[in-house]
């Protein structure tokens, strides 16, 4: 890991507050963590769930302050809106660690992350090959309120517009919602029958009812027939794998659930036995970055295909 | 001059009123004395012609102070805010004597010792709407006349009043005309007008018909002049009831209300229940009807014994009511008259559960006929009637599925003499069709048609004196003065 | 006596209040973009609309009868998901009871009944707060949602719980025939039923309904329960549109219902309304949705115009409805 | 005369029917939990309170008054995020108005009221229907945070928009003096001043409130403006203990604040209810979500523990307060 450097020793319980419970990414990320904990042997507290609510999230690190934590991880979906709270735990010398967003202000540990900007880049990237820079495509964003949603939503139209021109790109604002997303991208393929290309904010909330609707107009058809839709989806889920292998959709960005929870956890048991860390790479693939406020560990997040689908590192191969 | 669509409620109509006096409005049911009050207190605006007091132009619409230093009023719709207690109410927006902050304790001797006034035996902490109707009414009284304002009007303010509390109110209103203070008066009750008016204006139809002093205008004229045709005093019917008992009730009590009382009556009988207030004689009707449960004894409808407080399965076994207070339990303000007055044979209306509109059209209409309701015709919604009108309906719905057994709690409460004829008729031509009939009231008219009447007193049934008994009789078994 | 003529044609139009609405909406629509007026786009709007307009229509009607319902919203997901966990294996996320799988729909509605007989129970046995107890509801079903399904979308669904929301029928989606169907039933129940209009007397004046012979409590129970049957039928109808029970289905669904239901002339003071005005409130809302999907306006002002126009519809049915609204 | 002596008493009580429930939530919280009972862990909960509680205030008094306002939830990020708006530059998120840091208070509170004054506009001068109104103006007054944010988080605020929802006065934080002295001022002016009063008069009857002489719209038009207010400061509150303004502050709170104030005994008919019991209502719901907090309940299960725990707080204060609810 990086390079790491002994302090002094302690070891400490370890708070925990996952950020929701309604999608599947974070499922799965929730039930790696007592794995993970278990194999890392973390003194892990009993976790909290904020229900992407900042400040529930603010209320339960209190409560696990007050149960003794010694090291809080959180995954605040709201980054703004934790920097006081931060900033208390940062003056209680409590040690903390961020998944999946990287906070605007306030000290952090290390942030723990895959780049969602770079999610939407290589949806953008895999699109405007497949379409060979023209045609139409559609986003389905996840919610513009959430810091996830905003960022592969503008790294995604950003990188059409500079490298691929020719591409018109409809954003539809689902707000995670499977209802929407169907109803929208019904609507949108009435209107523009040449749409030749998706991409999924979210595989969890989006996979089935673009195939219901794709289904419902006869557009599932394999990439050899003209009338074939590229899709590509987020998260990783087994459904997508599943869909890839099928020809239904086309590929996806892996979300890394398990290395998630696995370096979550890692960090915190170090922070808790008082090691610290420098940029560099890592012994596991990502690199670490320097923050104004921390440090930040860029976990890969590869592009899965019908060529690796079946790789067995793929935590959505993991799942059972 | 006032409409609301098509109805013309006001046309053209006058009146004036001179200081000191009290004046009566009469008319009959939907003549337009209520809406002639609203426009008076300053509720609404008329659509032509204007106010005067003193000579001098009402004020804006929105200045309510202004207009209640000018004029206070009983209305008949009831103005008591139920989940405030007595003593509020009656200073409702006053409540402080002096600087803003209330307190309580002022305002609840204030109001004990208005209570005290008027001799309204309510409690200023209770609820207003643990109130019985009585009281309530006794209540608003109460407040209007404590206003001090130079003119107040009482819009049946007797209705739900039995007769000594309407005595004490007059007692009241003659005081406080020697004090100087004009009064405007709408009552339904003839008499009363003789008793405590000087003047009397006649509306019908919307129009004015004729402003006199009482004494040059004999009953017959009045009544002629209401209801624009000669008309008789009521003669009750004879008749023999028949062996058959439709309705009993054997050894009914209720907690605090009544206790272990007996009650039979035979088909082509009427029997009135008396009593003064606080009897029981409503709880006990209620009890019949299945609106209460009573704590102990059964009630049998035309042979079969009806679950208590079942309403469904008495009306199935063949019984019709008048409920007490029409606005609580009596009709669906949203709702049409005709399906008002339908409800309970709606069954009969059509097949499989439906309701054929025309059949109930046709129901509806003879109902409107039969009780000369005034309405715009069956689908008027019934809110939107006057208070003597929506009272028929509620009688129409108690007399459609022709019942073996009619209950009726003050019947006639704010209808007028002629429609009073008509329900009392309409109860009678049920019983020579074989019902059986109660009838509870505060009226002595009312009970006038009763083959015999059951005097209640605290809850017990006292004396059942048969046809043929005088008011001062009567009023006696029910004060308790004579057993 | 012949005044009555206008007024009864009057009330049998405040029904249509927002038919002007629809009107406007339809011109606006055409006139943004050529392909809103298309018949498959329409389509596409009826069959959006078909599942919450099931909900409307249960909504409504509880809401004539003096009610409320917050809780259908939940039903809508959790009804479903559990009947289809009773049938399909541990591994696809199931109980593992293996129940056969044409079960899944008579499972759901059963499922839905009985989340509206507890409602029910609540609300008419102990005399609680309708609003308060169905909040609960809506917190408590939808756990129960979250709870067995550890918050994964159910993706393996039997094909009997897919086929309604997917199928066509006589070249329409069976979901716009079942809606249709049901409305125009909920339209003559509630107009020429005896059963229909009691509801009106309840939700007028239930001490009068029960004093005319109405079975107050067995009616409203029956509503309830009716509500919940068909916010489970909104369920399936809108699993077989999306082919997954995500653990967000039908969440947030319950303030468009209650938009529809009152820009459609249905009072939350209960007593007033039809099922047909609460329809033209589902149409207007799906038309403002798909004319602002077609137009593509910004995500972020999307809300803005949404709600300026719900409010414009308000402004419009009151001028021509011409009677204060509750 | 002697039965009124213990309706009476009743009465008096009737407020604090859910007192038991508390007392039963401190039993268990501290037999569950060694920190719950800690003064630390108590002045959490009700600091975490404060800002909601607030807004239970004000929906209190709106729901007395017999009205109805969902656009609260809504304001709480709105007023506060526009204010900042207003002061901060282009480079921060603003609008690069620059006008000066010390107004962002009164700002936002001016901008909570108009949101009321532009409800009651509507509500009472156009009669619309209350509930719809404010669930539109909820929708509208959300999308006035998201577009001009696009969706971004505000957090480089000016420190007196900060200052009160993070001090420390005489050992307590600020927020909890402030909602207090509000709550204390609540109950004192609908106790004891006419104004106040004059509230439950208009939720009770409407039409009997004009009759004598209350100035019916014009009180409604304050209470709606008054709402606003509280809203934005609740939304201040907020602001100062998270540090920033997200975008979705305030989101979802509408349903809590509706349940603390019912189960606290405001009648959703209007008219009825008390402040104080508002306040406890407030307390149950703060102590219940601590507890779940501190146990560490499954987030799955969690929502089926406290719909419960509100259903049964619900029947604890029917049983206790010996009447029907609506
Ligand atoms: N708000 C209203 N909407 C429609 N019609 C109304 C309204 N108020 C009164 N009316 C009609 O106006 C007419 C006069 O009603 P009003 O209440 O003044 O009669 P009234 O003389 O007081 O009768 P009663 O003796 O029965 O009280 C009636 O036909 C009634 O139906
Ligand atoms: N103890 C009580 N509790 C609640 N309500 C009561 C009580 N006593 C009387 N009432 C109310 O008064 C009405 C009539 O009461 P009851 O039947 O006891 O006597 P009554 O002879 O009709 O008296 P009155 O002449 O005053 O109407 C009832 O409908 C009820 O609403
Ligand atoms: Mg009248
Ligand atoms: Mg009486």
């Amino acid at each position: 890991s990086g390079t790491s450097t002994e302090g002094g020793g302690g070891g400490g319980k370890v708070g925990i507050d996952h950020p929701r419970a309604d999608s599947d990414f974070w499922n799965s990320y929730i039930k790696y963590v007592p794995q993970m904990a278990g194999e890392l042997k973390v003194d892990l507290m009993p976790a909290t769930n904020s229900q992407n609510d900042v400040a529930k999230l603010v209320n339960n690190v209190q409560a696990l302050i007050g149960q003794g934590a010694k090291v809080i991880v959180m995954a605040p979906q709201d980054t703004g809106a934790v920097a006081n709270t931060l900033q208390q735990l940062e003056n209680k010398k409590i040690p903390v660690v961020t998944v999946d967003t990287r906070p605007d202000k306030g000290k952090v540990y290390m942030v723990v992350r895959a780049d969602n900007r770079a999610y939407g880049t290589k949806a953008c990237e895999f699109l405007g090959e497949k379409l060979g820079g023209k045609g139409k495509v559609v986003q389905l964003q996840g919610a513009l309120s959430s810091i996830n949603g905003r960022d592969r939503s503008e790294a995604f139209s950003e990188c059409m517009k500079a490298k691929f021109p020719g591409i018109t790109v409809f954003s539809e604002p689902t707000e995670w919602e499977g209802s929407k997303a169907a109803s929208m991208l019904q609507t949108r393929l009435e209107q523009n029958p040449d749409i030749k290309g998706i991409y999924m904010h979210a595989g969890g909330v989006h996979l089935a009812p673009t195939l219901q609707v794709l289904k419902q107009k006869g557009l599932l058809v394999p990439p050899t027939d003209d009338k074939h839709i590229f899709v590509i989806s987020n998260d990783g889920i087994p459904q997508e794998f599943e869909a890839i292998r099928k020809g239904d959709i086309d590929a996806t960005v892996s979300q890394p659930a398990d290395l998630y929870a696995k370096y979550a956890l890692f960090y915190a048991k170090a922070a808790a036995d008082g090691k610290s860390f420098k940029p560099g790479p890592t012994d596991h693939g990502s690199t670490i970055i320097q923050l104004p406020n921390g440090l930040e560990d860029q976990l890969p997040a590869p592009l899965v295909t019908k060529e690796n689908v079946d790789d067995k590192s793929l935590w959505g191969n993991q799942v059972k | 001059m006032k409409r609301f669509g098509p109805t013309t409620a006001l046309n053209g109509a006058k009146i004036e009123i001179t200081e000191g006096e009290t004046h009566a409005l009469v008319g009959r049911n939907g003549a337009g004395k209520s809406t002639l009050v609203s426009i008076l207190t300053g509720l609404q605006r008329p659509d032509e012609g204007e106010v005067l007091f003193s000579g001098e132009a009402a004020p804006a619409l929105a200045d309510r102070d202004a207009w209640r230093q000018r004029v206070a009023c009983v209305y008949q719709k009831s103005t008591i805010i139920p989940a405030l207690t007595v003593a509020e109410n009656l200073f409702l927006n006053r409540q402080s004597a002096t600087g803003d902050v209330i307190n309580w304790r002022a305002l609840r001797a204030r109001a004990r010792e208005l209570l005290d006034t008027y001799e309204v035996d309510v409690d200023a902490q209770a609820l207003a709407g643990d109130l019985s109707v009585e009281q309530r009414q006794l209540v608003e009284i109460a407040r209007a006349l404590s206003f001090g304002a130079r003119f107040i009007i009482l819009d049946e303010p007797t209705a739900r009043l039995d007769g000594p509390a309407i005595e004490r109110l007059f007692t009241r209103m003659r005081s406080l005309r020697e004090q100087g203070v004009t009064m405007m008066y709408i009552s339904h009750h003839l008499d009363e007008v003789y008793e405590i008016c000087q003047s009397v204006t006649v509306f019908r139809d919307a129009r004015h018909i004729v402003t006199r002093p009482v004494a040059h205008l004999p009953h017959d004229e009045l009544v002629a002049a209401m209801t624009g045709e000669a008309t008789e005093a009521y003669e009750s019917r004879t008749r023999t009831p028949a062996e058959t008992v439709v309705l009993t009730g054997e050894g009914l009590s209720l907690g605090g209300r009544y206790q272990d009382v007996h009650i039979s009556v035979r088909s082509g009988e009427v029997v009135g229940l008396a009593g003064s207030a606080s009897s029981g004689k409503v709880g006990l009707a209620e009890t019949l009807v299945g609106l209460r449960r009573a704590d102990a004894g059964t009630v049998t409808v035309n042979g079969t014994r009806v679950r208590p407080g079942d309403v469904p399965a008495a009306m199935e076994a063949g019984l019709g009511f008048v409920p007490e207070d029409r606005h609580h339990e009596g009709f669906v303000p949203l709702l049409s008259v005709g399906e008002n007055s339908t409800f309970p044979i709606a069954r009969k209306l059509g097949r499989y559960g439906m309701v054929s509109p025309a059949k109930r059209r046709v129901k509806a209409v003879q109902m409107i006929k039969d009780l000369d309701i005034k309405t715009e015709g069956p689908d008027q919604p019934v809110g939107d009637l006057s208070g003597g009108n929506a009272q028929k309906v509620v009688f129409a719905r108690a007399l459609v599925d022709d019942p073996r057994v009619l209950v009726v709690i003050n019947p006639t409460a704010g209808v007028d003499v002629k429609a009073k004829q008509a329900l009392l008729g309409a109860v009678e031509d049920a019983v020579e069709r074989g019902a059986g009939a109660v009838v509870v009231s505060d009226e002595l008219d009312d009970l006038r048609i009763c083959d015999r009447v059951l005097v209640m007193f605290h809850g017990r049934v006292v004396k059942d004196v048969p046809r043929g008994w005088t008011d001062h009789e009567l009023v006696a078994v029910m004060e308790g003065i004579e057993d | 006596m012949t005044a009555p003529a206008p007024r009864v044609r009057l009330a049998r139009f405040r029904d249509l209040t927002l038919v002007p609405v629809i009107l406007l909406l339809i011109v606006v629509g055409a006139f943004l973009d050529p392909t809103f007026l298309t018949a498959g786009n329409l389509t596409n709007v009826l069959q959006q609309q078909a599942a919450i307009s099931l909900l409307v229509l249960a909504e409504a009607m509880i809401l004539i009868a003096g009610k409320f319902d917050l809780s259908l919203e939940s039903t809508v997901g959790t009804a479903p998901a559990i009947a289809v966990m009773l049938v399909i294996p541990v591994s696809a996320g199931g109980f593992g009871i293996g129940l056969p799988g044409v079960l899944v729909i008579p499972f759901a509605l059963l499922i839905g009944a009985a989340i509206g007989a507890f409602n029910g129970f609540l609300i008419i046995r102990f005399q609680l707060s309708a609003f308060i107890v169905t909040l609960a509801m809506l917190i408590i079903v939808h756990g129960f949602l979250q709870g067995p399904t550890e918050g994964k979308t159910l993706f393996e669904l039997p094909e009997s719980i897919l086929y309604l929301g997917s199928a066509m029928w006589l070249g329409l989606p069976a979901a716009i025939w079942i809606a249709a169907v049901l409305f125009a039933a909920g339209i003559f129940a509630l107009g020429y039923l005896r059963l229909g209009r009691s509801l009106y007397a309840i939700g007028g004046n239930s001490d009068a309904a029960r004093a005319a012979g109405i079975r107050v409590d067995r009616v409203l129970w029956g509503v309830f329960i009716l509500g919940g049957t068909l916010a489970a039928l909104a369920g399936i109808l809108e699993t077989g549109r999306l082919g997954a029970i995500g653990n967000n289905q039908g969440v947030g669904w319950i303030f468009m219902v209650f938009a529809a239901a009152v820009i459609g002339g249905v009072s939350m003071d209960g007593g007033k309304g039809t099922i047909l005005g609460a329809l033209t409130g589902v149409l207007v809302i799906g038309l403002v949705q798909n004319i602002l999907t077609l137009i593509g306006v910004s995500g972020f002002w999307q809300p803005v115009i949404y709600g300026a126009i719900i409010l414009i519809a308000l402004m419009i049915s009151r001028i021509a409805g011409g009677k204060a609204q509750d």
